[in-house]
């Protein structure tokens, strides 16, 4: 279902030193099965930054996101082409108006301390879920869900507050991972230190600053996975550091490799690059509800001194594709391509001045320092923008300092956003007026509607339709400018087979991991 | 008779930033076997460095220009280090001026000692262990064996000089160059040292050089004596001939400038009443620390009066409380007891007024450490001027009192000599019109001659203003010529207060009557 | 060496932890962004927040937090890390361990390094080996370690390939492969101390060899071996053993960076992860637990020196 | 003051030490004047380029040229060390000297609570402070003369407390010199030549400990651009472009020599031992 052959060769201008071919190593989903998967070995993975949290309720980082699929699951996962496939629940079906979904689990689940997984726990599990105080991040992320029942052991009924037609692509989300009722009803702070799911593996100790180690749940619900005997995940926080760890063996795999990195590691030996394009992007949003950016053409004047490509290589080093203000890109489902906008000083100069800013405008624009990404396109901004009389002052900040006084309360600041499973999750997250994070407060009624109309259908064509008028919306009236979406980037040994880079960066599936001949045998 | 050591027409240079010195200028010098030279002169003479040019230990930036030096027929320039090592500590030995850093504090005594003989008298470990022992008890030290495992912190100086002393007499060696060897010891031990120095000389029949700034000492120590001056030998004559008829005019100074009880230099008697009354002082130094209990007292219920224009002498040895006495009295330190003063009873440093401070002035022993070394002299005079209502512009004169040139005033205490210093010392002191001035041991540091005039300035100032002297000092000759009466102190106490002329008494104490054996008279008189 | 002496160095060490403790609590009190948003990030919503504030008693006025943490520790317990919910004590303690089986490699390479060459330095005073130790000595303490750090990575680890880059083996798990896992590190700060020793073995020895006692030694003729073995060295050496003990503070605390390249969670590496995300719990147990380690050093260091020195006597 | 040069001139670490000092001033002063091009200008075409004709010593990541970012650099590090090291070494002095001044239990206090300070390593202090006041040069420089303040109150006490026992002390004492007097005019003059010397050598301290916190991502923030924080960001690119992170290393190492050769040029010229 996906679109490996409509990438368009990069616009790669000539000149740039080091312009990075564009090798597709994209292993597609047919190639899993190449090889006969072998049992056994250790596998070792190293991910940038602490997976510092264990209960699966509160991850928020990718090392915790992968940490907590190896021992945790859902009741259903995402293919790499963002379409559900059964997890724990074997079948699903839903009534005429979307208000009610019914999963059918699988028989005889069992958790790692061998009690029984049923739809009890389902139930309890969502509860916790949607309490405001247990503070999970899919509370907003696993659609409109007004209560859980458990109708017998091995079905759960959910009864949605409205129409909603990805509820099982919904219900994918990271955090979204069953644990026992016991603890989801008791105290859940235990989750913090030790694991009780019903994943492919099971936990066997847990340094969050240096290493995680899990082993195989010989009682998985599917006998044939996990192949790995065990899995350890390793804390590089260099980048440098990590690349040379895994070229001189010490390590197999690197989840998520840095832009800089991956030149060395595609020409490394015995190392194979993996690169998927993904709809992680940076965005700079803008106030529309207070001057000067409720002035549509002052939004539309700054998105027209943004040269998208030139920012694919600043910010993304090349590994990333031109955005076009419009948070949805070829690996989403319903993607309607649109014309590639070009920047145009002369006209952004002369629409800035019908705004009433003939000699130009003095902003701030700010960027928090994590990821590094951030202050490096607000900087490339600044000097994009300058020629056509944006006079932008950049004023970088700690992350907590940024959360706590400019999230949601400035109106000229950068975002930093993961793929998300849907196009209807990316835009009813951000940009709906109803949305959880409505940064730019564009609250365009037009939008609201269609986004809630596809939401309620699951007719493919009019989805289709409905979501291309929202995208074309946004393309006009560019609440926000989103000049650049990432690749998502890793690097494995060539003896590690059946690993697939997933574009939603949140997902990894180790579970369909084995190691082929030349692996090292690892204690 | 070959003699023991020859020295001929030896000639030494220095090369520093500033170019070559001179410092040894075609000097002669013979030493018989058992025979003692002393060599005389003042600081910069040149007297250590023919030490060091005799032991071979010269630094680096020294040239020899000219000259022999033959130790019994081996002529030392000559020899390669190899064989100048062997020399060392063998035929030729080396008594060192402060016997506290002769020694390794982190070897026991036994250690420093056996290292000598095994290396040059080959004894193996216990038999060098009992000839050392030998060795110390030779020198006098009570409970030899006991002392080779101590270190050197846990004995005295005395002691301390006997053990170096026996080491060098380990070996018989032919020759033992003496570096100004009690200088740095009160009297009484300086004078034990000297005897054991001489009954050792009778037994080993050791030729010996002794250097030495003192000429009365040396005209005792020695048989014969040259006289050294800026690098030349100004003359040389039988110790006792040099003391009564020197021929050169700088020994007839030298000579001059030595005191002498029997030449008293006051003549007047000093007034009535008095100026200051001490009553019952204790000095207390240590403050209560954390846990730690405070430090004995340094001096107990002193009492004593100053009449006006008196000069009292106090004498003791280091450590007998004379400087805790200085202190207290102008408020640098802490004590018990009272002062009484223009009919004021002051009990601590707080009642010290202003008039107080400006009548009862100090000048410190150690000149370059008594003058802020970042200020001009002119600015050290002006501040009492300053602080007592004296006339800034008036300080030419106060140097002009002090014998010193008026353009002195704009520079700074490093550019001037030991001597300079004190006498601005002494200015700033005077230049609060005082009627009591302490000399705390003001001359020790400073050579004979500049001594001299020193006294003779303190005299003449006191002359023309009336001021009382407290003035302390370890040397006795110098108090009989000027004091009216002299206090004698010893571990805190005042064990004696008389007037000057009845110290040769019999009624005095004992450790009175001991220090004035202890200090040398020149021989010849 | 009496108990007086013995009970006012505790009573230093507990007052060097209680004044570390306070000034990090007091600076960490006066953080601008609340430890509770850090923790709950993009998706704290008011209730989680006031429930988290709750939990960590971060309503309460600063200095009951401070006395309800000093009635913890007296209970031995440092409380639970923000973060990650794991107790701290351990945590901090493990890393305690990596940061001493580091500094103690490191010490021991540079001793067996700078004390030669800062020997070597002063006997051939103003001679090239002299001007070649003051060269090395100027570069250690010009280079910051990350600089260092780097330069080594890329020659050894990428270039040569002889060296594993990064990460930490524990020696019980693997003694070969943690100890190669340590050159780079052990390096990168053996440089700087190398520097900073040498030169200070090298003018205290100079300072010996014009004393008294040594030129009394050479005046008795003893062979020149042993008036610099047994009589210079001795006591030229003495000091190291404070330098040491001083430069254990840096060893624990000061080599963040090193410890950040080479991914070696040691104690310093976790402070500084803790304090920006503002685990005040784990910051305020790895202060103490480094200071304390820093006061027992000295301690330690006087004592050798007094068992060293007869001159010293603790009384 | 001018012997002071004259004598320091004849030291070679000194002379060594100046002329290292007069080109980092030049680049502190007309820096940005000198620089070819305007250092926060980026250049997609000129991204990564080699040290050549166009750009003498390279151009970054977003193209920006290397030789004018470190003239631009210079004024933002330098000076900052510079005030850091001033204000630790001030503050320092005072605590020093009144400690030695009042002597005795007060003097015991104010050690034991230094004493205590120092368990925590400069950097480390240094660290709490900025992640506390918020990263940014200014807080930064803040931090560190802060962390520098209680090494340089031991050292000024240690030679403040040889100061108070030397006789033209008590000589004022003595005379019935003000408490005020006695700190200022006679002890303070010859604590300071020390205390110069000591702030000399930890200047270069500061500019490492200045460019270690930009490295961590506490110190100077983007776009500024400081040395310490053009290390930072070149680091990711080391392979491609290793000028990039080899030319603000080298700055950094060299202002920080200077510093030293100047500290122990210093040593020599202030306090000169007579020569015979």
């Amino acid at each position: 279902m996906n679109h490996p052959t409509r990438r368009a060769l990069l616009a790669g201008t000539a000149g740039a030193a080091l312009q990075p071919q564009r090798v597709f190593a994209q292993a597609t989903p047919s190639q899993v099965g190449a090889g006969t998967p072998r049992r056994g070995g250790t596998l070792r993975v190293s991910v940038d930054q602490a997976a510092s949290v264990l209960n699966p309720l509160l991850t928020r980082v990718n090392p915790e996101y992968l940490v907590s699929e190896l021992l945790y699951s859902g009741l259903t996962r995402l293919r790499p082409d963002m379409t559900a496939e059964p997890d724990l629940a074997e079948s699903w079906t839903a009534n005429d108006t979307l208000t009610e979904w019914t999963f059918r689990l699988r028989d005889n689940l069992r958790f790692h301390d061998s009690s029984p997984c049923t739809a009890k726990d389902v139930a309890a599990t969502f509860t916790a879920i949607l309490d405001p105080k247990t503070a999970s991040p899919a509370r907003t992320n696993v659609g409109p869900i007004k209560e859980v029942v458990a109708q017998d052991d091995r079905t759960a009924l959910f009864r949605l507050s409205a129409p909603y037609a990805d509820m099982p692509a919904a219900l994918a989300y990271t955090n979204a991972r069953i644990i026992p009722a016991a603890i989801a009803t008791g105290d859940l702070s235990r989750l913090s230190r030790e694991a009780v799911g019903t994943g492919p593996f099971k936990l066997v100790s847990f340094e969050p600053d240096r290493r995680v180690i899990v082993a195989r749940n010989e009682a998985f619900y599917d006998p044939a996975r996990p192949y790995l005997d065990r899995v350890e995940v390793l804390v590089y926080p260099d980048p440098t550091a990590q690349s040379s760890a895994l070229i001189s063996g010490d390590i197999d795999l690197i989840a998520g490799a840095g832009q800089s990195e991956y030149q060395r590691l595609s020409t490394a030996h015995g190392v194979a690059a993996l690169r998927v394009a993904s709809g992680q992007f940076l965005n700079i949003n803008m106030g529309c509800q207070q001057p000067p950016f409720s002035d549509i053409s002052v939004r539309r004047a700054l998105a027209m001194t943004v040269d998208r490509t030139a920012m694919a290589g600043f910010v993304a080093q090349g590994y990333g594709t031109p955005g076009n203000d419009v948070p949805v890109n070829a690996a989403y489902h319903f993607f309607k391509p649109v014309p590639q906008k070009q920047s145009d000083i002369a006209a952004a100069k002369k629409l800035l001045a019908e705004a009433g800013f003939p000699n130009g405008i003095d902003l701030t624009l700010i960027a928090s320092d994590t990821p590094g990404s951030r202050t490096q396109l607000a900087i490339a901004v600044r000097e994009m923008a300058k020629p056509a009389g944006f006079r932008i002052q950049v004023q970088t900040m700690p992350h907590a300092t940024y959360l706590d006084q400019v999230w949601k309360k400035g109106n000229f600041y950068v975002g930093f956003y993961n793929m998300q499973a849907t196009a209807d999750a990316i835009f009813s997250l951000l940009y709906t007026s109803t949305a959880a994070w409505n940064e730019t407060h564009w609250n365009n009624a037009d939008f609201d509607a269609a986004v809630n109309a596809a939401r309620v259908t699951t007719d493919e064509a009019m989805r289709r339709d409905l979501y291309g008028r929202a995208q074309q919306l946004m393309y006009d009236d560019v609440p926000s400018v989103i000049p650049t979406f990432f690749d998502l980037l890793a690097a494995r040994r060539d003896y590690m087979q059946g690993y697939v880079l997933h574009p939603r960066g949140a997902v990894f599936r180790l579970d369909l991991v084995w190691l082929g001949p030349g692996a090292p045998t690892r204690g | 008779m070959t003699p023991a050591l020859s020295v001929q027409g030896f000639t030494l240079d220095y090369t520093t930033r500033h170019g070559t010195r001179r410092v040894l200028d075609g000097v002669d010098l013979v030493i018989a076997p058992d025979e003692v030279v002393g060599l005389v002169g003042e600081s910069g003479s040149g007297k250590t460095s023919l030490a060091w040019a005799i032991m071979r230990h010269l630094p680096r930036n020294a040239h020899e220009v000219a000259g022999h030096i033959l130790l019994g027929v081996t002529d030392l320039r000559a020899a390669g280090p190899r064989a100048v090592n062997a020399l060392r500590g063998r035929r030729m030995g080396m008594v060192f001026q402060d016997p506290s850093t002769a020694l390794n504090p982190t070897l026991t005594i036994g250690r420093q000692v056996t290292e000598v003989l095994t290396y040059h008298r080959g004894l193996s470990g216990a038999a060098a262990w009992h000839a050392a022992v030998d060795a110390l008890r030779h020198v006098h030290l009570r409970e030899a064996e006991a002392l080779m495992r101590r270190y050197p912190h846990q004995i005295s100086g005395g002691e301390k000089q006997r053990v170096v002393i026996a080491t060098a007499f380990a070996c018989q060696p032919e020759l033992i160059i003496f570096d100004e060897p009690t200088s740095a010891l009160d009297v009484i031990t300086g004078a034990r040292i000297l005897a054991l120095f001489a009954e050792l000389r009778r037994q080993t029949g050791v030729a010996a050089l002794y250097i030495s700034h003192d000429l009365a000492l040396v005209s005792r120590v020695a048989d014969r004596v040259a006289v050294l001056r800026d690098g030349k030998v100004v003359e040389e004559a039988a110790a006792d001939t040099v003391f009564r008829a020197p021929h050169h005019d700088y020994t007839r100074r030298l000579v001059d400038a030595v005191p002498r009880p029997e030449r008293r230099l006051v003549f007047d008697a000093p007034g009535e009443g008095s100026l200051l009354r001490a009553e019952k002082i204790a000095v207390r130094y240590a403050r209560r620390r954390l846990f730690r209990a405070a430090a004995p007292p340094a001096t107990h219920d002193i009492g004593f009066a100053i009449r006006p224009g008196e000069i009292l002498g106090v004498v003791g040895e280091s450590g007998s409380g004379k400087s805790s006495l200085a202190r207290a009295l102008t408020g640098l330190a802490a004590f018990s007891g009272g002062i009484q003063f223009a009919g004021r009873t002051i009990a601590g440093p707080r009642d010290m007024d202003r008039d107080y401070r400006r009548a009862v002035q100090i000048v410190f022993q150690h000149p370059d450490a008594s003058l802020n070394p970042r200020q001009t002299i002119g600015q050290i005079l002006s501040r009492p001027l300053r602080l007592y209502g004296g006339d800034p512009r008036s300080v030419p004169a106060l140097l002009e009192q002090a014998r010193l040139p008026a353009d002195y005033a704009r520079r700074h205490p490093h550019q001037l000599s030991g001597g300079e210093k004190q006498r601005v010392a002494v200015a700033r002191a005077f230049a609060a019109r005082p009627r009591l001035v302490i000399c705390d041991e003001i001359t020790a540091p400073l050579d004979v001659s500049v001594q001299a005039s020193i006294i003779a300035l303190l005299l003449a100032l006191r002359e023309a203003h009336d001021t009382a002297y407290l003035f302390i000092t370890h040397d006795l000759n110098l108090v009989r010529q000027i004091a009216h009466r002299v206090a004698v102190m010893r571990a805190g106490e005042m064990v004696d207060l008389l007037p000057t002329e009845a110290l040769s008494g019999a009624a005095t104490h004992p450790y009175t009557r001991e220090l004035i054996a202890a200090t040398p008279v020149p021989a010849g008189t | 060496m009496s108990g007086a002496w013995l009970l006012r160095r505790l009573f230093t060490v507990v007052y060097t932890m209680l004044v570390v403790s306070l000034l990090v609590f007091a600076i960490t009190q006066v953080l601008p962004a609340d430890a509770a948003v850090t923790l709950l990030g993009e998706n704290a919503t008011p209730a989680a927040l006031a429930a988290v504030r709750l939990r960590l008693g971060l309503n309460d006025p600063a200095w009951r937090q401070y006395v309800h943490w000093l009635l913890h520790l007296a209970h031995g317990d440092l409380g639970v890390s923000m973060r990650t919910g794991q107790p701290v004590a351990p945590t901090m303690l493990t890393a305690l361990g990596r940061s001493l089986l580091l500094a103690g490699l490191s010490l021991g390479f540079m001793l067996l390094i700078a004390v030669p060459l800062g020997v070597l330095a002063a006997l051939r005073r103003g001679r090239p080996i002299d001007l070649l130790v003051g060269l090395l000595s100027y570069l250690g303490v010009s280079v910051p370690e990350f600089v260092t750090a780097t330069l080594l990575l890329i020659v050894l680890a990428d270039h040569l390939q002889w060296l594993p880059a990064t990460g930490y083996v524990a020696p019980s798990e693997n003694l070969v492969g943690s100890l190669q896992h340590l050159v780079l590190p052990v390096l990168t700060i053996s440089l700087i101390l190398v520097a900073h020793v040498s030169r200070m073995v090298r003018s205290e020895t100079i300072d010996i060899l014009h004393s008294d006692y040594v030129r009394a030694a050479r005046l008795k003729g003893l062979p020149p071996r042993t008036v610099l073995l047994r009589h210079t060295l001795r006591n030229a050496l003495l000091p190291v053993i404070t330098i040491v003990a001083l430069d254990v503070g840096y060893l624990l605390g000061g080599i963040i960076v090193v410890e950040e390249i080479f991914a070696i969670p040691g104690i310093g590496r976790e402070l500084f992860v803790a304090i920006t995300a503002r685990d005040l719990p784990t910051v305020q147990a790895g202060a103490l637990i480094m200071a304390g380690t820093y006061a027992v050093a000295n301690t330690l260091a006087d004592i050798a020196y007094a068992l060293l020195d007869p001159r010293i006597r603790y009384d | 003051m001018t012997d002071t040069l004259h004598r320091l001139l004849r030291t070679p670490q000194g002379m060594l030490g100046l002329v290292l000092l007069f080109v980092l001033l030049l680049a502190c002063v007309f820096g940005p004047t000198l620089a070819p091009y305007d250092p926060d200008a980026i250049d997609f075409l000129g991204r990564f380029a080699v040290p050549g004709a166009r750009h003498i010593l390279g151009a970054d990541q977003l193209g920006r040229d290397v030789f004018s970012r470190l003239l631009a650099g210079a004024r933002a590090t330098v000076p900052l060390a510079l005030a850091a090291t001033l204000l630790g070494a001030a503050a320092g002095a005072v605590i020093g000297t009144l400690s030695a001044y009042l002597g005795g239990l007060w003097d015991e206090a104010i050690m034991r609570t230094v004493d205590a300070v120092m368990a925590i390593p400069g950097l480390l202090l240094a660290l709490l402070l900025v992640s506390t006041f918020g990263g940014g040069a200014l807080n930064a420089a803040l931090a560190i003369g802060i962390a520098f303040a209680p090494g340089m109150a031991r050292v000024t006490r240690s030679v403040a407390l040889t100061a108070r026992q030397a006789d033209y002390v008590s000589a004022a004492i003595a005379r019935g010199e003000s408490g005020g007097w006695i700190v200022l005019r006679e002890m303070l003059p010859n604590v300071a030549a020390p205390v110069i010397i000591e702030a000399t050598i930890r200047v270069a301290f500061a500019v490492m400990l200045f460019s270690t916190l930009s490295f961590l991502g506490l110190g100077a923030q983007p776009p500024l651009a400081e040395w310490g924080l053009m290390v930072s960001e070149a680091r990711p690119f080391l392979h491609q472009a290793p000028w990039v992170i080899v030319v603000p290393c080298c700055a950094i190492a060299l202002t920080a020599v200077s510093f030293n050769l100047l500290g122990d040029g210093l040593r020599d010229a202030l306090n000169p031992r007579d020569e015979q």
